[in-house]
């Protein structure tokens, strides 16, 4: 069965003065229709990177240097510039994270919206305003006729972050990654808007990646997760064998710190050590300078992702002994 | 830890080295201030010593020329490249020293209007914005023709003109620092005015001031010209790249070796100094636009 | 939806400045009545002024003119160009000689009275008849207004009476041996009396009528005055129909005007370029001695090192002035050791054509004066005008062991100084002389007005200038100023370093002999063949 | 929006004052106009008598009041040098420099939006670096110096524009060029830092993951940004070169403001020097109230409170 996405192998790397820098060093995972894939991991761990691949928006000096991302079969890295960005907003659709700075802030959101709609299917502007005026309503928006002719500023934050999910599922893409969706948001909030693209997601079949850091998300949307650590996926399984049974001592810690995701966020990145210097290519383990189970094998010898169980791949060298 | 601090050290020239644009712009500006330096000792004539019959010879390459005036000499027989040579020690003079007078005026009333506050605040402002009402030039041209032109007078008649942009500056970070806990922490902790100005809020304003004179040396330099061409430059025995220019500027068409020579010096010192202050832009204050 | 407004903004911003400077125009318009519709006029017909018109002529001068009044101007510039508007009752012949202008006779009626028959049938360029009563209010008005900058050459006369229409009678407070010369300078220009009278003098200076052969068209500040023949002149018919004066201060674009064919004639040509002038398929240099004498005044006071008459004579010997000549002037100039040159009255032809130059026995003349191990620190001030000069002299005064602090001044700053005699031990000065009169030259050498300034002090000298002041006599106040010529020669209160002369671009359609008095007499300026 | 009109010219009134002081104690330290009045035969009590006439014999604050009333009035004395009133000698000057000035302005923004822009866009490349450099060259130059230039060689050598003077259109090219390729090099520059950040915005890559056209994100959602800052310093140097076109004027005989200016402090005809200030600082305010006023029309985040 042909998956609606798959990333086989995705390198993307940055050329830099320095050297050139991996951001996404391998990496492989699918997504199905109606499906909700989490990816997991601390900031430059490379997740969003992933996303801006699939999107075909790595900007300068990044560039996708090897792999293949299968949309329905076909290779998106092959596609013409146009074929792409026909794509984008249309079958593939993104939410980002900040919805303060994600809009324009000198056009109105409705313009915004209807300007997707006018970009795909050359509506006139009457029918992409009424369509888009639609949409509003549809993510939850009391007023949607006033709200169409505001400008962000005036809005609020949650109001906001729903107009980035109408621009995004406006044309009902067969495809959404939300990239941190709630993180800049209220807690209360937070809920909702999650609450929203899930219900939307669902309604419409759509295919979700979804990327952050807060596993509490993830419990409650994933079907998948994948963890990602220094450009690669370290932990990728479903996301009950996530929680029960996580076999990557970095996933581990990233559980460890759960319960304290509430009081405060700084606190998920409690593991001792730093982000790995992605410059320089490890011979080993690239977790392995965090990681209390190391030993000399890690250092000498770099894991490869590996099943551990039923659609659970792990990429260490001392899972079993991890898992306990 | 040793390797980090290292490393640090490093950073500044490293950067200055991967910039291009940059180390071409220090590479000019070390050079030139190097010639002014030691003028005495590279000029091959005194700059003043002229020669009425050997007025207005072409550089080396040229026909007619004169061996021993590499450069061609001027209207009055003077060597062009000894003038060019002494003549970089007015230029740089005028432009640092008026950049530090204006940088020095400007700082101070912008710490006082941002740090204090109430009065002098819209004193100082309103009297900023007055100034900046009326075109510069023509300030300095009133000015000079008050005092008479000089080295001494021209550095403080640009400083004094210019000191608009560095309060403005300043006074909008202190502003912003003003806020920031270690100085709240500072002034809750009783601090003195003066230890809070010169220990807190003057070393965190160093960079933006850096940034703002580099651009301003540039502008300084091209300014001696404009005035020199005004009339109101250095006078003679003295001698300056803009006084040369504007002198040489009647020959432009029969020899131009007279003005080119002193217009290309202003040029690429003022490229130097443009390149050499992008660069301090983007390593000191990202923030910073070329608001020039 | 967007666009629409943001050019609905610019659009805005468009109108909003237009409308300013359309109402600044029109401010203008109402303040200055005539001249702001005449310059959009004379906009309009700067290309069809331009050269290859037969009948336009197009001058370029370094300076505006200062006023379309002729009582109120105080340079050659301004009198080069108005002169061709108001007209003097006695005009400068080829040789300086007197001869009939607005007044077709005259005599001296007694030494404090002189009498003019005055032209008949001559109209202002309003029609209105030139008569005695014009004379009377142009007379009295620039000699009684001290606010006026012609008044002091005027002052003392003290009454213009009206004999009848066409006859007047000059008073003045003592005998004038000069009264003539001051009536063919600027200053004499003759105004219409009726016509100020009516119309007060702020609307005659925006629509100014004389007698001349040229009618005032337009004058926009800085930029040019446009003058049109006057079809009703007494005189042979004027040959232009208009002549435009362009305002163009950079030297380097007026030569380019030339060049280019903008204009017909330019002054003040750098020396460098007269070659290239000189090799333009149509353009060609004419040059001509000019009233202007440079001079390097001393300071004689007690106490200055320039009070030795040793030190003074060392200054003169210093100096090659013929080196200056060739070398900056582009051999445009003449040496001469008086500055009573040629054409002026008193002049003593053994003093020009000559000088003075020994820079060893200058030498020997310091140490004679007892410099022994360095010589005298003199400070030499000149104005930016003649800054190359006063480096060159700095030079040469320093080759034979003087120390010499140079101080350029800005012209004004210069004129300040000048006005309030706080110059140190040297000056330049150019001096003209719009007289044609040795008074003129040596008038600052009477006691009173040397006192602060040179300090020159010879009684003999002081006696001779007095009683040429009023000698009626010509002969023997022509002698009298020779002989104060020899004793500045010898005293050296100023030293002359050369007569300059007005360098010329003409464009080769033209004839034009530059003259003497730099004037721009507009019917002598004629198309070639 | 009116709210804000008054409150903009209630910030103008002690600016207005504080002009009045810094001119009125330049013009007074610029010392005795007398001497330059008076022809060099002047005596003392010529001078005594002007000087009574022109009430510089009265104590500083009383010249100040009785100054103060007069320019209140409108009144900024007569031009010595022109023997006419100062402020129509100014007025009638201000046409020509406008036009001289937007001209330049024109040009200046002509050359730069794009140029700023293909620069930020294709940052790094062999055209950045072709752009910057040239406009880093542009800015570098004397004025004067590239004002004789230009007439050597579009006048003088190819003969296509006239060599000075105002008049037709063909008059103010090179003038206005001479101005403008200064200003199209900072304003280059500018543009460009401005939007090689604004291309870094979330929103810029938010309208790129719409699907839009390469055109469309820079031409629409980064340039309209871009703008906002933009106008601001094409306002600043608008203004600037009111005062500031003096050196080409000069070059060009070009009969405007800068002139009159270089005349009068030269002549020390300090109630022209003063009458043009004022109208400078006015002109001045002006247009930073309109480019507020344009400003808040762009950027709709800016309310009038």
């Amino acid at each position: 069965m042909s998956h609606l996405l798959e990333v086989n192998h995705l390198q993307t790397h940055f050329k830099t003065p320095d050297g050139i820098l991996r951001a996404v060093n391998g990496v492989s995972f699918t997504v199905d229709a109606g499906e909700t894939l989490a990816i997991v991991g601390e900031s430059g761990s490379g997740k969003s990177v992933t996303s801006m691949s699939i999107l075909g928006l790595v900007s300068d000096p990044g560039k996708v240097v090897g792999g293949e991302i299968l949309f329905e079969g076909k290779n998106l890295l092959r596609l013409t510039k146009k074929e792409y960005r026909n794509m984008r907003g249309k079958a593939i659709s993104v939410i980002f994270q900040e919805p303060m700075t994600s809009l324009n802030p000198i056009f109105t959101v409705g313009f915004q919206i209807s300007e997707v709609l006018r970009t795909h299917y050359k509506l006139n502007r009457k029918a992409a305003k009424q369509r888009a005026i639609e949409m509003l309503d549809t993510v939850g928006i009391a007023n949607a006729e006033k709200v169409y002719a505001r400008y962000p500023h005036q809005l609020s934050g949650g109001m906001r972050q729903r107009v980035m999910i109408a621009i995004a599922l406006v044309c009902q893409p067969k495809l959404l990654i939300a990239d941190e969706p709630t993180t800049a948001l209220d807690v209360t909030i937070q809920a909702q808007i999650l609450e929203l693209i899930q219900k939307l997601a669902k309604e419409q079949n759509t295919g979700v990646i979804l990327i952050t850091h807060d596993l509490g998300v993830v419990a409650e949307m994933a079907d998948k997760v994948a963890v990602m650590y220094g450009g690669e996926i370290v932990e990728h399984a479903s996301v009950e064998q996530i929680f029960h049974r996580p076999s990557h001592p970095y996933t581990q810690g990233l559980l460890a710190s759960l319960p304290k995701i509430h009081e405060d966020e700084q606190r998920l990145y409690s593991l001792p050590g730093t982000v790995p210097n992605l410059l320089e290519s490890s011979e080993g383990c690239t977790f392995a300078p965090r990681c209390k189970f190391a030993s000399e094998a890690c250092l000498q010898s770099k894991p490869r992702l590996a099943l551990q169980g039923e659609q659970h791949w792990v990429s260490c060298l001392k899972a079993e002994e991890v898992r306990g | 830890m040793e390797q980090q601090i290292k490393k640090r050290k490093t950073t500044l020239w490293s950067l200055l080295w991967n910039s291009k644009l940059g180390s071409l712009g220090a590479i000019i500006v070390l050079f030139v201030v190097l010639v002014a330096i030691f003028a005495p000792w590279i000029a091959p004539y005194d700059p003043a010593a002229l020669d009425p019959i050997k007025r207005l010879k072409p550089p080396f390459w040229m026909e007619g020329s004169l061996p021993e005036h590499l450069l061609g000499t001027d209207n009055l027989g003077r060597d062009i490249l000894s003038r060019l040579i002494y003549g970089s020690r007015v230029s740089l003079i005028v432009g640092v020293g008026a950049v530090l007078v204006s940088g020095l005026v400007g700082t101070l009333l912008g710490l006082l209007a941002g740090y204090y506050g109430k009065w002098s605040n819209i004193l100082i402002m309103r009297t900023a914005d007055a100034f900046h009402a009326i075109p510069s030039l023509l300030l300095m041209l009133v000015m000079l023709a008050v005092v008479g032109p000089g080295l001494t007078t021209l550095i403080f008649v640009i400083g004094l003109t210019n000191w608009v942009s560095y309060a403005r500056v300043v006074r909008g970070e202190v502003l912003s620092i003003k806020e920031r806990d270690f100085v709240r922490a500072a002034r809750a902790a009783g601090a003195s005015n003066a230890r809070m100005l010169f220990k807190h809020i003057l070393p965190n304003i160093m960079s933006t001031f850096i940034v703002l004179s580099g651009m301003n040396v540039a502008t300084t330099i091209l300014m001696e010209s404009s005035l020199s061409f005004l009339g109101l430059g250095i006078k003679p025995p003295d001698v300056s790249w803009g006084t040369m220019l504007s002198d040489g500027k009647q020959y432009i068409a029969t020899s131009w070796w007279v003005s080119t020579f002193p217009g290309l010096a202003i040029t690429i010192t003022v490229l130097g100094v443009i390149f050499l202050g992008d660069w301090l832009r983007d390593v000191l204050d990202p923030r910073m636009k070329a608001n020039d | 939806m967007k666009n629409s407004r943001l050019i609905t903004v610019l659009l805005l911003v468009v109108l909003v400045l237009s409308a300013c400077s359309g109402n600044n125009g029109n401010s203008s318009a109402n303040n200055g009545g005539n001249s702001s519709t005449n310059s959009e006029a004379g906009n309009g017909g700067s290309d069809s002024g331009r050269t290859g018109d037969q009948a336009k002529l197009v001058i370029a001068n370094s300076a505006d003119i200062e006023s379309f009044d002729p009582h109120n101007n105080n340079n050659t510039y301004s009198e080069s160009v108005i002169i061709n508007v108001f007209e003097y009752l006695v005009k400068n012949g080829e040789n300086q000689e007197k001869v009939p202008g607005l007044a077709t006779e005259w005599e001296m009626v007694d030494d404090t009275t002189w009498r003019f028959k005055l032209r008949e049938g001559v109209t202002f360029h309003n029609g209105d008849p030139f008569t005695a009563a014009d004379v009377k209010f142009s007379f009295e008005r620039v000699a009684k207004d001290s606010s006026l900058k012609q008044n002091s050459y005027f002052k003392h006369i003290t009454e213009v009476k009206i004999v009848n229409d066409y006859e007047v009678e000059f008073i003045t407070e003592y005998p004038d041996p000069i009264l003539l010369n001051r009536l063919s300078k600027m200053g004499a220009g003759i105004l219409p009396a009726k016509y100020i009278e009516e119309n007060g003098i702020e609307s005659f200076l925006k629509n100014p009528i004389g007698t001349g052969p040229y009618k005032f068209s337009s004058w926009t500040k800085d930029d040019r005055v446009v003058l049109v023949k006057n079809e009703s002149y007494y005189g042979d018919a004027p040959q232009w129909e208009e002549v435009t004066f362009r305002m163009i201060p950079e030297a380097a674009t007026r030569v380019s005007e030339l060049l280019t064919g903008g204009v017909d004639i330019i002054t003040g040509v750098p020396v460098t370029d007269i070659e290239r002038i000189n090799g333009g398929e149509a353009t060609k240099i004419e040059a001509a001695t000019i009233q202007r004498v440079l001079h390097l005044l001393m300071r004689m006071t007690e106490g200055t090192v320039t009070a030795d008459p040793l030190v003074r004579e060392a200054i003169e010997l210093a100096i090659d002035k013929q080196a200056i000549i060739d070398s900056i002037a582009g051999g445009m100039g003449t040496v001469t050791r008086t500055s009573v040159t040629p054409g002026n009255f008193g002049a003593d032809p053994g003093l020009y054509e000559t000088s003075l130059f020994d820079a060893d026995k200058a030498k020997q003349l310091l140490q004679d004066a007892g410099y022994t191990n360095g010589g005298p620190e003199v400070t030499l001030s000149a104005s930016t005008v003649y800054k190359e000069i006063a480096e060159v002299v700095a030079a040469m005064l320093t080759g034979v062991g003087f120390q010499v602090n140079l101080d350029i001044l800005e012209p004004s700053k210069f004129t300040e100084t000048y006005n309030s005699k706080g110059f140190k031990e040297l000056f330049i000065l150019g001096v003209g002389n719009s007289l044609f009169d040795a008074s003129n030259n040596y008038n600052r050498f009477l006691l009173e007005n040397a006192a602060g300034e040179t300090d020159y002090n010879n009684p003999e000298v002081e006696e001779l200038l007095q009683a040429a002041l009023s000698n009626m006599n010509p002969e023997e106040r022509a002698k009298q100023y020779q002989q104060v010529q020899q004793h500045i020669a010898n005293d050296r209160p100023t030293i002359y370093l050369y007569q300059m002369q007005g360098v010329y671009g003409v464009n080769k359609r033209i004839n034009f002999a530059p003259r003497l008095d730099e004037m721009f007499i507009l019917d002598d300026i004629k198309l070639a063949n | 929006m009116g709210q804000y009109l008054v409150r903009m010219l209630l910030q103008v009134v002690p600016v207005m004052f504080l002009i009045s002081i810094i001119v009125f104690v330049l013009v007074h330290v610029t010392g005795d106009p007398v001497n330059l009045m008076l022809p060099e035969t002047a005596t003392e009590e010529d001078r005594e008598i002007l000087r009574a006439a022109l009430g510089l014999d009265q104590p500083l604050y009383q010249q100040y009041f009785v100054y103060i009333k007069n320019v209140l009035q409108g009144d900024f004395g007569n031009s010595f040098h022109y023997g006419e009133p100062a402020l129509p000698l100014v007025l009638e000057r201000l046409p020509a420099t406008f036009e001289l000035a937007a001209v330049a302005m024109l040009i200046g923004i002509v050359i730069a939006v794009p140029c700023g822009m293909i620069s930020a866009v294709k940052r790094n490349t062999v055209l950045d670096v072709i752009i910057s450099f040239l406009s880093v060259i542009g800015k570098a130059m004397p004025n004067f110096w590239m004002g004789i230039m230009l007439i050597l060689l579009f006048s003088v050598s190819l003969g296509l524009f006239p060599v000075s003077g105002r008049g037709g259109v063909e008059h103010i090219v090179l003038p206005a060029f001479t101005i403008g390729i200064g200003l199209a090099a900072q304003m280059t520059r500018l543009i460009r830092s401005n939007m090689l950040e604004i291309l870094s915005q979330d929103y810029i890559r938010t309208a790129r993951s719409k699907g839009l056209r390469e055109v469309l994100v820079v031409g629409r959602h980064a340039f309209r940004n871009g703008l906002i800052p933009v106008v601001t310093i094409m306002s600043l140097q608008f203004t600037s070169l009111i005062g500031g076109t003096l050196v080409t004027e000069t070059v060009f005989a070009w009969p405007g403001l800068g002139q009159l200016l270089v005349t009068s402090v030269n002549m020390r005809d300090m109630a022209v020097v003063q009458a043009a200030v004022f109208i400078i600082a006015l002109v001045v305010i002006v247009c930073n109230m309109l480019t507020d006023v344009v400003y808040r029309y762009l950027d709709p985040r800016i309310k009038y409170n």
